[in-house]
């Protein structure tokens, strides 16, 4: 299978949910098990949430874009903010790192990405915005996929 | 997400359910800080049998409340989580601090 | 309530269900009944399915357009594509005429989503593609905004 | 979208169930007409009781397994549609040709 989206939508906390739900929706197409089509949830979830708090700082007029793409059994998302971007992209990447402890953050977004997608890639620069990628292999599509092929 | 208080007296136990994402958190925090804003609060019980999605927007929710009572000599504990809260949970040592019941 | 919305989808049929999918996500955050987030659905569907078939002709390399706004209590949706378009938008409007009645298109679709939304417009020509308007307002939202500014 | 057939002789009795618009219908449209394709068949009967979504490509559907059949002096039933379903199909006139069950 082959498919590709890309939504764009404001930078509103109510959109958290509603891009998760788009996420799953898309990623459907794979019959993924419900712990798969969760896991996606949960990481898309933590992006998106990370462009509105982090990237634009709640300035809920800004435009989060999230790109899907399909491709054999493979999904991948792109979550794109043009925001004010990460100075040491490793450091934000450890566990329990965050720069906004006064908001209750756990630092914990991105170790979320990693383990429950099979890659997890950050690009960003400091008022460059930043793009995190992320893809999933959906194990039954997969499986599938070599069955087809037989 | 629905915060729905069953007992309110040294302990509160308090039922969540729905979504607790970023967005939520917001309110449910307010919710929290009200339900044990009484100084004679020592503890709080959040039962998670409900909340069918969580991110990590939802380990800042207990940990702050934790550090709350945690001021006063109280404690939090949660019960009836998922495999899914768990494994989060675990992940950021929330039960160091926290106990599961 | 105020959001807005854009998702750009590959015109390949599997992607109707999948834009439907998103419309009643977009739409959920006015807590419609079950009922009106079915209309809102049914109607988006044709709208896609259209772009689709007759306005990219089944080309499943081109990609559909779907706006989604709300405003206080109404939510409206643009679907956009950039294909052959229609002549005469009058004609195309009237229930049971079809261009393709070969595919056992029952020429249906507009009257369809004007059944089951408030206001639906559409802007096409020849060769200029083709953009379809739909709103709907939604009771339950309606009487909720009323009850705030009491 | 599944075609499930629950007897097939003379009527064919076809239990659809899913989600039943211009994707789905390319392959509903195929089977129906796999089941139907024997000329001693004489009516079709689809059972809609699981169809929980349906647009404007579901009449095209209908109508078309009503045309193979009425060539050879048959006919076409629906049983169980939802009000929904139900709906759309007396906008389009479809039960001026086919029974409603
Ligand atoms: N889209 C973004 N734009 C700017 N900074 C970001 C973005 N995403 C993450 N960051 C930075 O990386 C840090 C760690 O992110 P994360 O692991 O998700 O934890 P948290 O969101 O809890 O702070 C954030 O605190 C922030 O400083
Ligand atoms: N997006 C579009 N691009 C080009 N032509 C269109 C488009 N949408 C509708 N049409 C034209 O309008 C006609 C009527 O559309 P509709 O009422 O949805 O019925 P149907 O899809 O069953 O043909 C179509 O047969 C087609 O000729």
């Amino acid at each position: 299978m082959k498919n590709e989206m890309r939504l764009e939508i404001l930078s509103i906390s109510e959109n958290e949910a509603f891009a998760r739900a788009v996420a799953g929706a898309f990623a459907a197409q794979l019959n993924p098990t419900l712990e798969e089509l969760a896991d996606i949830k949960m990481a898309v979830s933590e992006a998106v949430t990370n462009a509105i708090i982090h990237g634009y700082e709640c300035d809920g007029k800004r435009m989060v874009e999230i790109h899907g793409v399909i491709r054999g059994s493979v999904v991948a998302f792109e979550v794109i903010d043009q925001g004010c971007g990460i100075d040491d992209v490793d450091q934000a990447r450890e566990p329990f790192y965050t720069s906004k402890p006064d908001l209750e953050r756990s630092g914990m977004g991105f170790t979320v990405m990693e383990t429950f997608m099979d890659k997890v890639e950050v690009t960003s620069g400091k008022d460059k915005g930043t793009k995190v990628f992320m893809l999933k292999a959906i194990k039954a599509a997969k499986e599938r996929e070599t069955s087809d092929h037989e | 997400m629905q915060v729905e208080p069953i007992s309110n007296h040294e302990e509160v136990v308090v039922v969540l359910e729905g979504e607790l994402d970023h967005h939520s958190a917001v309110t449910v925090k307010e919710e929290l800080d009200e339900l044990i804003m009484n100084p004679e609060v020592r503890r709080l019980v959040l039962d998670m049998a409900g909340v069918h999605f969580m991110d990590s927007s939802g380990i800042g929710v207990v940990l702050g409340r934790y550090r709350t009572l945690k001021k006063r000599g109280g404690s939090v504990g949660v019960k009836n989580v998922s495999d899914r809260v768990d494994h989060i949970f675990k992940m950021s040592g929330l039960y160091q601090v926290v106990e599961k019941l």
